[in-house]
């Protein structure tokens, strides 16, 4: 789950990182107040899970409150990678001094978190990992000990002299791992960390990414989802329990497990369709989950062909035919649909399937290949 | 033959008395798996299915039965301890099937198995099964069948539609393992490469990767420098819209963004047969077989 | 540092742990008020800092307010182990159905903390674990991971069979641990832990020992220090930097360094004398510290003849001898005084205390000899 | 010859700039022992006395100078975080004089030094002197002499009144280490009854113990069974109140209350010399030592 800068501001500014004031606004009329307040010279800042915001313009320096009110009637509304901005954070503008990075993730390869830094920040740090990795510093966490004070020493002095500095940045960095921590974090990152003409040590922007499956224990962090910034129906998949994305295809895919999901979408394209969709219906399925499915991709226009992949296992197939079933017994599908089921209970599925006037398939490249000229021919 | 799991395998059950722990050790006990005991805290001394003894600790059910494996079924919120537990009475192979386990959890319990000589595969796996001999999880044992091929997968269904695609056509399987989807997961492609090309009883390896991280990258790496037995692979998610499983900043450190163009490569350039479909699966693996006269 | 009951109490139940109500009093009207609200039934039990409190009869069952009063009026004031009882902490009495023990340590040889159980509570662990040792079980705590909840639990079915009464061992365990953790303790156990006849599971008496390194960085934990409830001068001296402990001989004491302290203090035995005390002036002495140090001892009346006993290293021989002849410059000492002095400045101590009219030593034996026979003679 | 520090003994000293690191510092390099630099975070660039290098980490320190030893000055605040940055650094023996670590964050520390192989001496010790070679802490110098006795203890200024003994006799020293008082200590009696018998330079052992704990009795039981070399000790406290260091629980685990009548006892029944007053080492150790042939 993807915070906001303005949520990740607040859980870094309640760990005791020096972090800006900063108000949210949702009108330019409440933008240009906010602005006003914090003494005119602002930057509007559209809150939305997206990169790049910057360069989509929805990041804007403004002189005034009134230019901040204009700005601000821009980017409200605006769409960044799909996603429409409703809210925009006001931050006084601040005079930079320099700009650091300063992240923490947990690594695959080692197993274990680790917080990196650069003396390059306020830019994209991939480019600087791909292109100057000599700027990125990096120290290897034992979870058992959390970030120890030598190494956030350590790691302060490859970007700061001034031993002041070095002590402020060393902080925010045990910080910032705790709040890592607290938070039930993937990620956490500043960036870009400042010195200010004063010299101190504040962080400008944040980016937390919260593991999902640290939401059951953390309900405090859970409640800072915010369903208004995501698309909809990924929504309404998530509640009831679906991995749902959308993609640009016209062969909308239900598959059991996130592999085969992937696999079926890979061999859509193999045979030269799109598949218009990811969706993994997850383990132990029940119909009402399909139903769901089901109702998720009639419900995008783009479909133009309906794919059931389903290997059973601990997901019974004639809990998904039952599911299609009672999904299609009231609204007819106005779209071809093809079924391939195999494995637990395939035998009572097809049944079920046949009775109420459905073809099943048990070959999943036969399956895919059926859909994709299906949807070639509607579309 | 066999690796993991075999005849010797004396499993005890995390979890039994659960929904899916009952469910799926009837399933091991059909499938003749030595299931020894199984533990639900405060129920025991009772039995599961009038045969097999439940105890209230690990610990017990270890120095009763002699239980050397281990199955987690508890819900995810206890999986920790399940796995903490486990390794602390001496068990030396875990396999957590139990998914929603947090990453940063993880990171802890990584350094607790190693430190206790415990092997633990997933969490969030389907598990482990040498057909014919010992299933430890939840692959569906219809769809197996003994032989000679030995597949290793990070997905569930995935690995069922490769190994049904194998049974089919003859190909059985000396041991499929689903190593788990998670970022962090206690046996890799390499630890099973390994343990393949030591087997005696395994004469090829199929591999399925997905998209994230480096790990199919590496394990062909290590193809090309430690195994002589035809390897061949599949990689899921050509399709997959790039950076909505994984954080970006995990690519400053692996220097990979984990895509699966860059996997495909990988695998190719370390003589890996690369299937373009799962249900090339059979003729690459005849055709590589072939190769080295086996 | 030892924490009273009542302190020690009060830590748990901050900790979640459930702990009867309890209220400390220092008269007799006020134990019986406190009793009355009780509804007369009650505990009284002297706050001291000596063990075998129950066998002194520090603790008494009282069945009305009345009767707890009188028992207050017998306790307090009361001399325990040479400790005044200054306060009582009065509980109602509570109905018990079993008595177990729980308690956290760190043990030296293995360098971990260590909970232990016994099913065995409410009487001494040191006899239950010199004549059943069976009955006492161990966890050994990885520190890095803490007491894990299948140790707890595993430990509780070794003191219940209840499911319930399991469970809530295990989280007082865990609860404990924690407060352990918290205080920054040594010792940290609950004797009785109990069972009550309706099923639930309350920690009866309390008992914790801080790690005085510990105080420095827990302001709230130092707070809890009650200076009426020890030795004055003891106080005195901690406040200094001394480390005194009265002991029952005549002979004062005063070394640098603990190991020879002791090893003084067994010398003063050997030939035939008895050490009035253990006195260490640490490492890095001032003149400050030595006329204090010199204080307490000609405070105590038994003491007939000083030592000093100092092996010059990071302790100068001279800031010993200036702190000698400034604490004697205005007062003129009234016992005979054995001064050895050896290492670091030692020739300018002897010049300086020669100047003074004292005379130096410089062998430990012969020192150690004239201080015994000093005090014999003044005897 | 010597055990722990020796002349290939690099020091880096951890908190040089601080009052105790700086006059120590000073007494060590008179010594000429190789001080190779000192770590202050802040002062990097600097010189200590115009001779030794200021560096601000201790990482820095090592990749400079190739330090291989480190003592630690620093407040007690700071001393664990001092530990954990030697071992990180690579150190493989640190000396902690710092007196006031807290005991819990000890039994943190040491996992941490075991699993990187580092060896502590200390907290709150003395430090170690290998006579005329190198002098690693706060023992007095000018006290010791080079020779063949090998002196541990766990007292400071106790040592020194032995070791003064020993000098004044013509008995000079292989090595002194004060192991330190606490109830968690990098290095134990045995860990340097160890390497004394195995150092072809020590031809006989002084212990000194306290009373408190049980170090010394299992300490007696090793030299029992391993050690050759004559061994004499003493233990101080044998007039000190019971229970005023040690809580009354440390018994029921260790099975010992760790007076000194047990330990003295304990000695006795390993053979070791066993010293009524500290004066008497000198005698015993002649007498043990013509006994074997030294």
């Amino acid at each position: 789950m993807n915070l906001h800068e303005y949520q990740a501001r607040a859980l870094l500014k309640a760990a005791g990182i020096p972090v800006p004031d900063g108000d949210v606004a949702t009108s330019p009329e409440e933008v240009e107040g906010v602005a006003k307040r914090m003494g005119g010279a602002v930057v509007v800042k559209a809150q939305v899970h997206a990169g790049g915001r910057g360069k989509a313009g929805g990041v804007k320096l403004a002189k005034s409150a009134g230019e901040a009110r204009v700005h601000a009637d821009k980017i409200l509304g605006m769409q960044i990678k799909g996603l429409i901005v409703d809210k925009v954070l006001v931050v006084p503008a601040a005079e930079i001094a320099s700009e650091s990075y300063v992240g923490v993730i947990v690594d695959r390869a080692s197993q274990r978190p680790v917080m990196m830094v650069s003396p390059a920040g306020g830019v994209d740090i991939e480019e600087v990992a791909a292109k100057t990795p000599e700027r990125i510093f990096q120290a290897s966490i034992d979870p058992r000990y959390g970030l120890l004070p030598h190494q956030a020493t350590s790691l302060a002095f490859q970007l700061y002299r001034e031993p002041q500095q070095v002590r402020q940045a060393a902080t925010i960095m045990r910080q910032l791992y705790q709040a890592f921590l607290d938070a039930g974090a993937s990620l956490a990152e500043i960036n870009p960390l400042i010195t200010t003409p004063d010299g101190s040590v504040v962080a400008l922007d944040a980016k937390i990414v919260i593991d999902d499956n640290e939401l059951e224990r953390r309900e405090d962090i859970a409640r800072l989802r915010d369903p208004a910034a995501e698309d909809p129906a990924e929504v309404e998949a998530r509640e009831v329990g679906l991995s749902y994305i959308k993609l640009d295809g016209n062969v909308g895919c239900c598959v059991n497990g996130a592999g085969l999901a992937m696999a079926t979408m890979d061999l859509v394209k193999y045979y030269g369709g799109e598949p218009a969709n990811f969706l993994d219906i997850g383990g132990s399925s029940n119909p009402h989950k399909v139903i769901t499915a089901l109702n998720i991709i009639t419900r995008d226009p783009s479909v133009k062909s309906i794919l059931f992949n389903i290997f059973g296992g601990i997901t019974r197939c004639d809990d998904v035919a039952n599911g299609i079933v009672t999904a299609t017994a009231n609204t007819k599908l106005e779209r071809p649909i093809v079924i391939r089921l195999t494995g637990t209970n395939e035998s009572i599925a097809v049944d079920i399937l046949k009775k109420a006037g459905f073809e099943a398939l048990t070959d999943m490249d036969e399956a895919v290949q059926q859909a994709v000229k299906q949807a070639r021919e509607a579309a | 033959m066999s690796i993991f799991v075999d005849r010797q395998t004396k499993l005890v059950v995390q979890g039994i008395t659960g929904r899916d722990g009952s469910f799926h050790t009837k399933q091991m006990l059909e499938y003749e798996t030595r299931v020894v005991a199984g533990v639900t805290p405060g129920k025991g001394g009772q039995r599961f299915e009038d045969t097999v003894p439940i105890f209230n600790t690990v610990g017990e059910a270890v120095a009763e039965t002699g239980a050397n494996t281990s199955v987690i079924y508890v819900p995810s919120r206890f999986a920790v301890d399940a796995m903490f537990e486990a390794a602390d009475a001496g068990i030396k192979l875990v396999v957590c099937i139990t998914e929603g386990v947090p990453v940063l959890d993880m990171t802890r319990v990584m350094p607790f198995l190693q430190e206790r000589g415990t092997r633990l595969i997933g969490p969030n796996c389907p598990g482990v099964i040498s057909p014919g001999a010992s299933k430890v999880g939840i692959i569906p044992a219809q769809i197996c069948l003994e032989g000679t091929i030995g597949v290793v997968s990070r997905s569930g269904t995935l690995t069922y539609e490769v190994i049904h695609q194998l049974t089919r056509h003859g190909l059985g399987q000396s041991t499929c393992i689903g190593i788990g989807g998670d970022p962090i997961v206690g046996t890799n492609f390499i630890d099973c490469l390994e343990a393949f090309e030591a087997d005696p009883g395994t004469e090829a390896i199929v591999m399925i990767g997905e998209i994230g991280g480096t790990d199919e990258q590496q394990a062909a790496k290590y193809v090309s420098h430690e195994v002589r037995k035809p390897v061949v692979g599949f990689i899921a998610g050509q399709t997959a819209p790039p950076g909505r499983r994984m954080g970006h900043a995990g690519a400053i450190i692996s220097g990979s963004s984990g895509t699966a163009k860059e996997k495909v490569a990988a695998f190719e350039a370390a003589g890996i047969g690369v299937m373009e479909r799962p249900v090339e699966v059979v003729s690459l693996l005849q055709e590589r077989m072939k190769g080295v006269g086996c």
